[in-house]
């Protein structure tokens, strides 16, 4: 049972991450992808963040009193710029989905291939 | 008190979030997520005191404005589709 | 208590994932990504990340919805319903997460202060005891941030930068509102005549 | 003595205010069509909101001491009640302008057809009644889809 709690938020970061992954592999939709490579992201966030949890601690600014724990600050570093970077992705390849559509006219993989399959110069 | 007003604000989550997730068109699941939004500011405000740190209001002060920012945002989009088409009838589940 | 919250937070997460693998309907999934993102970052505020909290619900919660609105406003609103649940996909993933789940066996139980990434001497332990000396501001995150990892930073800056060109360099700056249309087709910050036209 | 008193009204407030939500919950899930969800859904949402407030505010100032904190927790306050009924209302009605029928009390749709729940979105009330701004509203959306037609055409 302490197995299980202790290690609870990690099984669920895997259930997620495995979610976005079954997503990206299993859609065709090119938005509905991006939505999974969203979740399997904000997955990894939360491994980091979950990592750097300390029991009867508190957010890592500084106050005064005697004896107090702190949660440790690295992660929270690193997931910030993680965030940022990944919006940054997720807008590139928005961007190129809406220009694939202005080009072939679909989103949906499978037709992008057949329209590759006959004209591959295009 | 503040035990009690988490476990209920919780129990509250989680019936909005079966709404958001059953409700047969979008803007139930719309009005789900506005609700769970203000439930979110709820919860960390009374969580900010139940750790005896009341200094994190403000991120609860930023999530009121962000839902209201999002659920405008995707009124909007539907407002600017073609109303009265049949897009937004289907049932999902 | 805490942990209690925080595992309940990320119960709901996990319905809230399931929803958007079983929704065919795009923007239903757009918007469970929306509040999938709050809750999150209503997890890193109990998990004390708070700084990650406000980036999460400004960036992942705000922005990013609207970017997606904008992209399906651009193209088609819904995911066809065709077959396309593939067993291979199902069972690969069920491998992979079996496997990760197997190697969780041997990490630090949640909260444990003496895993090795809470006591290293030259991490944590010295950001927490010197930056208020070395820096200045109570905020530990925005010392490490600022001064320890600076370069870091400045990549990251360079990154958003670049995605902001490729963004630019993909859409074009030359598509303008059109008169007669403007009301009707702009619901993102980028109106686009030429896909209108098309569809 | 203050303290017990505070404690006591904290205590109730904060009650009330978990009943509401919770009851609101229960409404969101247990009413029939979207439109009587969201009579419960905003109602009980924004008096909780005010309930809940109250309570913490006056935990901050009289039990924690800080008045930094019952501001913040007003300005929450403020900008729940500015923005839950704008949310609201935008969403009832935008969901009456994309074809969302009512349901009556019996369980029948109390509109006809979709698009006459647009028009009705798009109309004032008592031009509705005399029909002219229906039927202006149905020339213009003619001319409109006429007009994207011929674009159509052209390329």
């Amino acid at each position: 049972m302490n197995q299980v709690i202790g290690l609870y938020s990690y099984w669920v970061v895997i259930v997620l991450m495995m979610a976005g992954l079954y997503i990206m592999i299993a859609r065709y939709n090119l938005v509905k992808k991006i939505i999974g490579l969203g979740l399997f992201q904000t997955s990894i966030f939360y491994l980091y963040i979950t990592l750097g949890k300390v029991d009867g601690g508190t957010a890592p600014i500084l106050i005064d009193g005697e004896n107090v724990v702190y949660s440790n600050p690295l992660p929270h570093v690193l997931i910030l710029t993680a965030i940022v970077v990944g919006v940054a992705t997720t807008a590139v390849a928005l961007a190129l989905v809406v220009r694939i559509h202005e080009a072939f006219g679909t989103i949906e993989e499978d037709e992008l291939k057949a329209i590759d399959a006959l004209e591959p110069d295009a | 008190m503040f035990i009690a007003a988490t476990i209920a604000i919780l129990v509250t989550m989680a019936l909005t979030l079966a709404r958001a997730l059953l409700g047969p068109t979008l803007f139930d699941r719309l009005l789900a997520v506005n609700s769970f939004g203000t439930k979110t500011v709820l919860l960390i405000s009374v969580y900010g005191f139940m750790t005896d740190r009341p200094d994190f209001l403000d991120i609860a002060l930023v999530y009121s404005l962000i839902n209201f920012l999002g659920t405008i945002a995707v009124l909007k989009f539907f407002e600017f589709d073609d109303p009265g088409s049949e897009t937004y009838q289907e049932d999902d589940f | 208590m805490e942990t209690l919250v925080a595992n309940v937070l990320l119960t709901f997460l996990v319905f809230i994932a399931i929803g958007i693998i079983v929704l065919r309907d795009l923007l239903g999934a757009v918007i469970l990504l929306g509040v999938y993102s709050l809750i999150a970052a209503g997890a890193f505020v109990v998990m004390d990340a708070v700084d990650v909290a406000f980036t999460e619900a400004a960036v992942g919660s705000g922005i990013s919805t609207i970017l997606f609105l904008g992209c399906l406003s651009f193209t088609q609103h819904k995911q066809k319903p065709r077959g396309h649940d593939s067993l291979a996909a199902l069972i690969f993933v069920v491998i992979t997460g079996g496997l990760l789940i197997y190697g969780t066996l041997d990490m630090p139980h949640y909260g444990r202060a003496d895993s090795a990434a809470q006591t290293h001497p030259e991490l944590a332990v010295r950001f927490l005891e010197q930056s208020a000396s070395e820096v200045g501001p109570p905020n530990i995150v925005t010392s490490v941030l600022a001064s320890y990892r600076g370069y870091d930073t400045l990549g990251e800056t360079l990154v958003v930068f670049a995605a902001g060109i490729a963004v630019l360099s993909l859409l074009g700056l030359k598509r303008t509102r059109r008169e007669d249309e403007a009301p009707e087709h702009a619901p993102g910050d980028t109106p686009s005549a030429d896909v209108d036209e098309r569809r | 003595m203050i303290d017990w008193i505070v404690w006591a009204i904290s205590w109730i407030l904060m009650l009330i205010g978990c009943v509401f939500i919770v009851s609101g919950a229960v409404g969101l899930i247990r009413m029939p069509d979207l439109y009587t969800r969201l009579h419960a859904a905003s109602l009980t949402d924004t008096g909780g909101t005010i309930i809940i407030s109250l309570a913490l505010i006056l935990q901050s100032v009289f039990v924690f001491g800080s008045a930094m904190a019952a501001i913040k927790v007003m300005l929450i306050l403020f900008f729940t009640l500015f923005t839950a009924p704008t949310a609201s209302h935008a969403l009832a009605k935008t969901a009456l302008l994309c074809g969302q029928v009512p349901v009556g009390t019996d369980g029948k749709p109390i509109l006809d057809s979709p698009e006459e729940a647009t028009l009705l979105a798009r109309s004032r009330p008592a031009d509705y009644r005399s029909g002219q701004d229906a039927e202006q509203a149905k020339a213009e959306g003619r001319a409109r889809q006429a007009r994207r037609d011929r674009k159509g055409d052209g390329h």
